[in-house]
């Protein structure tokens, strides 16, 4: 009777940048909001197969998932469509709090040599590679909107963002792209 | 617009990834359902609005999302420490609070050295 | 004219300059064609061409000209257009660079620049001294605004603002560096390479299109050896080619914040004939320096005499910028009159580029001897213990009258232009931006950086270094590196003079101009230090000295002098004026830069949005997000639409997107004792698969907000907000929780877009999501109101909510965002299927408000307390704390006679009233009429057919039956006040 | 005092107007006055100008420690309007504009009250709701505020953006056409001239650095910069720094004192007839006579005695302007500037007396106290020589943060401007 369910993502379809910066809506994801007290967080880097990062700014990657750190008791784990992440939780033992996100958030991959500076059309951390390294990872604004922010390569980032505020990221993102060329 | 040290994040952030949020170190009375109406009125409106150093909460609200607690110089804008939510109120470096404040340009324009 | 270099202008001189005259540019000034250079300013192309006239001033609509080559141009204020819709006022023909095919207009004249009407303001200023306007124009009494105001306001202003939309665009971004260095002349390119040698990160930044500064004028530096413009052009390359240096030019540093944060405009494509489509017009730079190296420089001064402002009349260092630089001659006969040593100079470039020089006449007795020796030799004139005291000509000069200090031995003197300096003052804005202090060099009388209040250092002309071997060793020594680097000036200047010049002074009443712009003379300071205005502030703001769009760059050490001596007072007990951002003015647009449009400010949009858009529906704004307000069918308006929707749903079913709504996951063992602090209600008897309609108070005991709350698990629950308060209330929490109540464990994530969350409301609300839903019994028994499950629907995994904002059977299903529009499809092709329909906010509005229920923020202002809304009920009496319990108690919040929110039904049904009508009870009671309170919801209700409003009335629920009146601007309405239930007051359609 | 006049403008242009006298004197304070006003600002200027005339009470220093008007008073965006929606605070703002409709006559001083007209703009749902509830109390309370509609605003303000395409479509707007501008120093110019000539002592450079109190815990006189002054009476009317001086007499206030910036542009021909305000997007503005557009931002979020602020408020706010009028995005930005505005939670003034015997307080009137001026100043005369408020400010004791009675303006969705 029900065709089986398609996952509309916000920004499907949609690229753009310009000839220093390339602009993709990320493939689908699972996403959790994990939050642990810090004696809580080696059960927990068990159950998932990761070592949950507890240094600020850094991230942690491991058996097709990431964390990052967001706060001293809260990171964003994500993983490939299906993985399960919040069963893996429970099954960790110890008391945490994990909700599914993975539809409450969306990403845009940003790459190219202009990457950091039109992401710095509308965010005001600093984004040279000694303050802001490859695997740093922070929440952030981004003009109007808060995004988490991950460097994944010398000139690559994912911006993660919530969903009704993705149109307006990826417009200034084409903004930011198109004066990084010059 | 500041340079907020965020004591969770342990860098120097953007004010726009900040909100403030009141005066520091005023507890919620344990027994609030019993104190008096002036005891409300001090604890919920009253504040002691320094000129000079003044303690005060900060959230990292669009960072590591904690609230802090931070000494800053109301005269000057300049944070002398900022520390984490739940710590008592602290002492100051030495060379922090006996730095002579730059006073408001009201104070310049009078009357210049 | 013709584009060919013999037609670049009779004062352009061969071999003089920079410029290549291989490359012209064609512009027109009011409507004439004139050839140019590329490289050329507006104004060195117009001196070029022997134009002097430019514009005319703000109040006496005086004749003016191009007093100086730089920002600080006070005169020649220019409109510069590209198209219509390109245009821009108020630009400083100084700095505008000339590109092919610029119209430029003069601007605060009619009919002409030549012939200006309003010009008659200068024979009628012995009235308009300063602050003439205070003292008159009050009678009648009605004349200011009608009569005078309007007569004002035509003739002050300047620019003509743009008429059209503006459809360039601009770019932002944001920076960070370890030294940003402001101004790349001598000093700031030494100290630029100083500090990137160390491996700094730097920024340099120059207002200039190339380098070199003060190195533009003077050709007589010689650095490294080499000449020192051509040293600077050098070093720029290298420092372009170094990684770690970012050099900006054309970039103005136009505020110097806190904690090290500097705004900066870049002006990108203003100077460019065809610029690309993609290229910005300008690009706002905030950088974030850890270290500032101010190397402002230092701004020349004109002297103040009488007449000093015909055009012709310029600055000593402009006239040899023109000549250095652009290889423009300012005139064919040329005066000067000086106060300081910097004026020789220029006089000699222009002798050896065969311009004749009249005299020059210094007003000091004594001067250096070098430069005396060399007027000599170049057989120019110098008159000593000499002064201008007047000059002559309508639209330009052609005579300086000359006399010894103390008036004797008067006498004409004609030249076609004048070039003055009354010495230099220090650039100290960015400095004192930076909430610096300054200290007053009384022997070079000016004022100097003394405290810093950032880390932050001043180099070179801006710190009162002159000699060009101390200003390179400061310069090296501020970048914290070592260079072996020298160079030499020809001259050491000296003198220099603040104040009125001979034959300006106090007794006389002769025009010496101090702020050009705003017609500001000598003897307005003293009119102002008459009327007792003895605050610096005072004089600045009574004669407008400083307040101009230049903000008094060279006027300010003039005024100050001048009211010091009317005061009797050393200068620096006089003080200066705030110098406040920004430096030049800048752009909106570039402050603006992409928050334009749809980047103005986010668009929310639910997962579903483009379905209801394709089902016709209109949206509201609601916050940032859009919601579907309601959706008319062909040859429906707004009410026929509300009207069936309404009967829709209560006689069918209606399906709604409630998405929006605030969603927060409360997780932990410590989640129901937490609830309980934060809403007024008791959550620790809610079972799990329930739900529950929970009031939120802050301390002070009013309405926060409100929502239902779901527990789906002991330590999960799932509360709802309104659309609006979402994150404040999530802010609200995570502070009582982070701050009072750490010790609870407990946490909270917002998940209002994780779901998107179909409503599906009436009486065939279950047979429509019924064939969706799996692995729930959704009968009445097993199933009733107020209760939630997980469960899946159409194979996803789902929250299904029984709870009714309408007072029908209803159901709240939410799904993954991503799987909002499929469900969504699926669910309403079944309900369209069944005689349903698709409503909007308007008609949740107008159902809720049959049932009485209530919305914060429309019901309730911030004023309302549970029981003023008649939620008394939803304040748990058995707990022993929550936030807001004692707020509640206040004697004000617990008094008789409070505003309570009832039911108005009008005496005749048809009339609706109007949201935000207030209710008095007696309608004929003389103004100021007791207001009891005011309409806060009011509907034509199509299922009571009649309509329905609520209200807030002081002691309204003791008013039942009682008969009120709403007062209309055209007429009273008479209402009678009621409980909040208009439909099915049993309440027994919503259980099914 | 010597009158102002055309006439007297053509006299003294005869004479190169070498013969005007100075506006205020500048006394040496006396050892005591009747009355002491902390704070030079058009507040506490005009409340010893009424002090003198309608209370008798002649021996009055007014202590500034700066310039006369050079606090807020001299740092506004001078929108006056009395449309808000409390009885208590139309009471005040009306009694304000009245005052105001003949300030320069009553001063002989022209203060450019430019009635030209505040217009509000609406919109959403909520904005209407809220505005019509204004408009319906200041009609049945006598103050004129009258809603127009989208077309009916841009044929008053031609270049204002009433497309349905807009981010934030307009659908409609509250007029108070009473309302309008005034020259803010011209205030403080004319208050300080008029209560000088009745004899009132101006005292600039003169920082109030401590209250003495008697045995009974009341005021005796003020420690200043210049040495002690005796006084039974102190009125504070020191603004952002209100503060700061309550707290010499041990009197703790419910303010929050936080910058507030404002900008003017490059002066233009008029282009721009009466002042807009529009909450939802953060904006106000007017063209002053000089041309310039006058722009208030908003406040930053901290506490500060800096006078300045962020440059994120500045852009924030032209955000908003250019939005509803894209025409300006070619203007530019001449001056921005910042003041210290003291805040109170319901963002309504607090006027009236305090525990201390002989001290008397006015303050909060965070971003909208230009307005007042004239009408706080009279109440606040009132009160000093009363010693019990006025009818019209009854409500704007500091009381009513005991019993929750609050005025809140802000909550009911006002504009607090």
């Amino acid at each position: 009777m029900v065709d089986p369910v398609i996952r509309s993502l916000p920004l499907s379809g949609s690229y753009g940048g310009s000839s220093a910066v390339r602009l993709e809506a990320a493939p689908p994801a699972e996403r959790l909001s994990l939050r642990a007290r810090p004696e809580d967080v080696a059960a927990l880097s068990g159950a998932l197969g990761l070592d949950l990062p507890v240094k600020p700014k850094t991230s942690a990657s491991a058996n097709g998932r990431m964390a990052l750190w967001l706060g001293p008791d809260e990171w964003l784990v994500i993983g490939e469509e299906g993985a399960g992440l919040m069963q893996e939780a429970t099954n960790s033992g110890v008391t945490h709090s994990a909700v599914d996100i993975s539809h409450r958030n969306t990403a845009i991959l940003v790459s190219g040599p202009g990457a950091a500076a039109a992401i710095n059309t509308g965010c005001p951390q600093d984004l040279s590679l000694a303050v802001f390294p490859v695997g740093a990872c922070s929440r952030t604004v981004f003009g109007k909107v808060e995004i988490v922010l991950l460097r994944t390569a010398v000139d690559a980032f994912r911006v993660e963002i919530w969903r009704s505020f993705s149109d307006y990221a990826f417009g200034l993102l084409s903004e930011g792209a198109r004066d990084a060329a010059f | 617009m500041l340079l907020i040290h965020c004591p969770y994040c342990e860098e120097d952030r953007s004010e726009l990834e900040f909100r403030w949020a009141g005066e520091a170190h005023i507890a919620r009375p344990e027994n609030i359902a019993a104190i008096s109406d002036e005891e409300f009125a001090e604890y919920f409106f009253l504040r002691n609005n320094e000129k000079g150093l003044t303690y005060e909460r900060w959230r990292h609200i669009h960072g590591c999302g904690r609230f802090f607690n931070a000494a800053r110089d109301t005269v000057s804008d300049r944070f002398l420490m900022t520390y984490k939510a739940g710590l008592p109120k602290q002492a100051l470096p030495e060379t922090g609070a006996s730095e002579k404040t730059v006073e408001t340009y009201e104070a310049t324009e009078g009357d210049a050295r | 004219m013709s584009g060919s270099p013999d037609n670049l202008g009779a004062f352009r001189i061969k071999g003089a300059g920079r410029l290549t005259p291989a490359r012209t540019a064609r512009f027109t000034f009011d409507g004439r064609s004139y050839t140019a250079m590329e490289g050329d300013t507006v104004a060195s192309a117009l001196l070029a061409h022997g134009v002097h006239l430019v514009g005319r001033s703000f109040k006496y609509h005086r004749p003016r000209g191009i007093l100086s080559a730089g920002a600080e141009e006070p005169n020649a204020l220019i409109d510069v257009a590209r198209d219509a819709a390109r245009r821009q006022p108020n630009v400083r023909a100084t700095v505008q660079e000339v590109f092919d095919g610029a119209k430029i207009a003069s601007q605060n004249r009619w009919p002409t620049l030549k012939f200006d009407v309003s010009a008659f303001n200068d024979l009628l200023s012995p009235f308009f001294a300063a602050g003439f306007y205070y003292k008159t124009f009050m009678w009648p009494k009605e004349a200011w605004a009608k009569l005078y105001e309007p007569f004002i306001r035509r003739a002050a202003g300047l620019g003509v603002a743009p008429t059209e939309e503006d459809p360039d665009h601009y770019a932002s971004r944001y920076a960070h560096c370890d030294v940003l260095v402001a101004g790349a002349g001598v000093a700031g390119l030494t100290a630029a390479l100083s500090a990137a040698s160390t491996g700094a990160s730097v920024i340099l930044v120059d207002e200039q299109p190339e380098v070199g500064g003060a190195l533009h004028f003077d050709a007589a530096a010689t650095i490294d050896g080499k000449n020192g413009y051509d040293w600077a052009q050098g070093l720029a390359a290298k420092l372009k080619a170094m990684p770690n240096v970012t050099v900006l030019t054309r970039t103005t540093v136009f505020g110097y914040y806190n904690h090290g944060f500097l705004g900066l405009v870049e002006r990108v494509s203003d100077h460019l004939a065809r610029p690309g489509r993609d290229l910005p017009r300008e690009r706002l730079w905030q950088v974030r320096a850890k270290r500032v190296i101010l190397a402002t420089g230092s701004i020349e001064r004109h002297m103040v005499f009488a007449n000093n402002d015909r055009p012709g009349i310029m600055l000593a260092s402009a006239a040899r910028t023109f000549l250095n630089h652009h290889g423009v001659a300012v005139g064919k006969n040329v005066g000067v009159y000086t106060a300081h040593d910097s004026a020789y100079e220029a006089a000699f470039d222009l002798k050896r580029a065969g311009v004749a020089i009249a005299a020059i006449i210094d007003s000091r007795s004594h001067l250096g001897d070098a430069v005396l020796a060399e007027a000599r030799s170049l057989g120019i004139d110098v008159l000593t213990g000499h002064s201008v005291i007047n000059t002559s000509g309508r639209l330009r000069i052609s005579s300086m009258t000359v006399a010894r200090n103390g008036g004797s031995n008067a006498r004409k003197i004609p030249v076609d232009a004048l070039i003055v300096s009354a010495g230099w003052t220090p650039s100290v804005h960015l400095f004192s931006q930076s909430r610096g202090k300054l200290r007053f060099d009384e022997q070079n009388q000016r004022f100097l950086p003394d405290i810093y209040a950032q880390d932050c250092v001043s180099i070179g002309a801006c710190n009162g270094t002159d000699d060009l071997s101390d200003l390179i060793d400061e310069a090296i020594a501020a970048g914290g590196g070592s260079l072996a680097l020298s160079g030499e000036n020809r001259f050491e200047w000296t003198g220099g003079m603040i104040g009125a010049a001979e034959g300006a002074g106090p007794e006389t009443v002769v025009k010496a101009f101090i702020d050009f712009q705003h017609d500001v003379t000598a003897k307005d300071i003293r009119l102002a230090v008459r009327e007792g205005m003895h605050s610096i502030e005072h004089i600045k703001r009574f004669t407008t000295n400083g307040m101009a769009s230049d903000q008094g760059k060279l006027s300010n050490m003039h005024g100050l002098a001048i009211a010091a001596e009317m005061l009797g007072r050393p200068i620096p007990k006089v003080g200066l004026t705030t110098f406040r951002a920004p430096y030049t003015p800048v752009t909106y647009g570039t402050l603006v830069a992409h928050s334009r449009g749809l980047l103005f400010d986010p668009a929310r949009r639910t997962p579903m949005h483009d379905l209801e858009a394709a089902e016709g529906a209109e949206f509201e704004d609601v916050g940032n997000w859009k919601r579907a307000w309601y959706f008319p069918k062909r040859g429906e308006d707004m009410a026929a639409a509300v009207n069936r929707e309404c009967r829709t749903v209560r006689a069918v079913a209606g399906v709604f997107d409630a998405s929006t709504l605030g969603k927060i996951e409360v997780v932990g063992p410590d989640a129901a004792q937490f609830l309980n602090l934060l809403y007024t209600n008791a959550w620790d008897t809610l079972k799990p698969g329930k739900c529950r309609y929970g009031i939120m108070t802050r301390e002070d005991g009013f309405i926060y907000d409100d929502g239902v709350v779901g527990r789906l698990a002991e330590d999960r629950f799932h509360v709802t907000t309104t659309t609006g308060g979402a994150p404040r209330v999530l802010h609200h929490l995570e502070d009582y929780l982070q701050t009072e109540f750490p010790h609870l464990k407990v946490w909270l994530t917002s998940t209002t877009e994780q779901w998107a969350v179909i409503a599906v409301q009436g009486p065939k609300a279950r047979e429509i999501i019924q064939p969706f839903v799996e692995g729930l019994d959704l009968s009445n028994e097993a199933f009733p109101h107020m209760s939630v499950a997980e469960c899946s629907v159409m194979g996803v995994s789902a929250r299904l909510f029984r709870v009714s904002f309408t007072g029908e059977l209803g159901y709240e299903i939410n799904v993954p965002a991503d799987y909002g529009p499929a469900v969504w499809k699926a669910i309403w092709e079944q309900a369209e299927g069944m005689g349903a329909c698709l409503y909007g906010t308007e008609t949740m509005h107008v159902l809720r408000a049959e049932k009485g229920y209530i919305i914060v923020g429309q019901d309730t202002d911030g004023t309302v307390t549970p029981d003023d809304a008649g939620l008394d009920w939803a304040v748990s009496k058995k707990k022993t704390d929550f936030v807001g319990i004692r707020g509640l108690k206040r004697p004000d919040l617990v008094r008789e006679g409070r505003k309570q929110l009832v039911g108005l039904l009008t005496k005749d049904p048809a009339e609706v009233l109007e949201e935000g009508g207030q209710i008095v009870a007696d309608p004929n009671q003389p103004k100021p009429m007791t207001m009891l309170g005011h309409v806060t919801s009011s509907y034509w209700s199509e299922n009571c057919g009649r309509s329905i409003a609520l209200a807030l009335v002081a002691g309204g629920r003791a008013r039942m039956g009682e008969t009120l009146y709403v007062p209309m601007k055209d007429r009273t309405i008479e209402v009678e006040v009621t409980d909040m239930v208009f439909f099915d007051k049993q309440g027994g359609r919503i259980h099914g | 005092m010597r009158k102002y006049s055309v006439f007297a403008i053509a006299r003294e242009a005869m004479r190169a107007h070498k013969g005007w006298e100075a506006q205020w004197a500048s006394p040496e304070p006396r050892s005591s006055y009747d009355v002491v006003i902390v704070g030079a600002g058009g507040h506490g200027l005009g409340a010893a100008y009424y002090l003198a005339k309608e209370h008798g009470i002649t021996n009055v220093a007014v202590l500034e420690k700066g310039w006369l008007g050079g606090g807020n008073t001299g740092r506004n965006t001078t929108i006056i309007r009395s449309n808000y929606l409390y009885e208590e605070s139309m009471d005040i703002y009306e009694h304000s504009l009245k005052l105001w409709e003949s300030l320069s006559q009553e001063l002989n001083y022209n203060v450019m009250y430019s009635p030209r007209g505040v217009m509000m703009l609406s919109h959403n749902t909520h904005d209407m709701q809220s505005f019509k509830r204004h408009i319906n109390a200041n009609r049945l309370y006598g103050i004129d505020n009258e809603w127009l509609t989208p077309e009916q605003a841009k044929a008053l303000v031609p270049v204002l953006d009433i497309s349905k395409t807009a981010r934030y479509p307009i659908n409609g707007a509250a007029l108070q056409r009473r309302g309008g501008t005034a020259r803010h120093d011209a205030v403080a110019w004319g208050y300080a001239r008029a209560a000088s000539d009745r004899g009132v002592h101006i005292i600039q450079n003169c920082e109030v650095t401590g209250i003495r109190r008697g045995a009974n815990g009341e005021v005796t006189g003020v420690e200043t910069t210049r040495g002690f002054i005796g006084t039974k009476k102190i009125g504070v009317s020191a603004a952002g720094h209100s503060s700061v001086v309550m707290e010499m007499a041990g009197v703790r206030v419910p303010l929050h004192s936080n910058p507030l910036q404002a900008l003017v542009s490059e002066p233009l021909k008029p282009i721009f007839p009466c002042v807009v305000m529009s909450n939802t997007v953060h904006a106000y503005i007017s063209q002053s006579d000089k041309g310039e557009l006058v722009i208030g931002a908003g406040t930053d979020q901290y506490n500060s005695y800096s006078q300045t602020g962020g440059l994120q408020i500045i852009t924030h706010t032209l955000d908003a302007i250019c939005e509803l009028f894209p025409i300006f995005r070619r203007v530019k930005m001449m001056r921005q500037w910042g003041g210290i505005t003291d805040n109170t939670p319901d963002r309504s003034p607090i006027q009236g007396v305090t525990p201390v015997p002989g001290l008397f307080v006015n303050c909060g009137w965070g971003t909208g106290g230009f307005k007042a001026t004239p009408g706080s100043a009279n109440l606040f005369a009132h009160l000093i020589a009363r010693v019990e408020p006025h009818r019209l400010a009854a409500g704007l004791t500091l009381d009513r943060f005991r019993t929750g009675r609050l005025i809140d303006e802000a909550a009911a969705a006002a504009v607090a401007h």
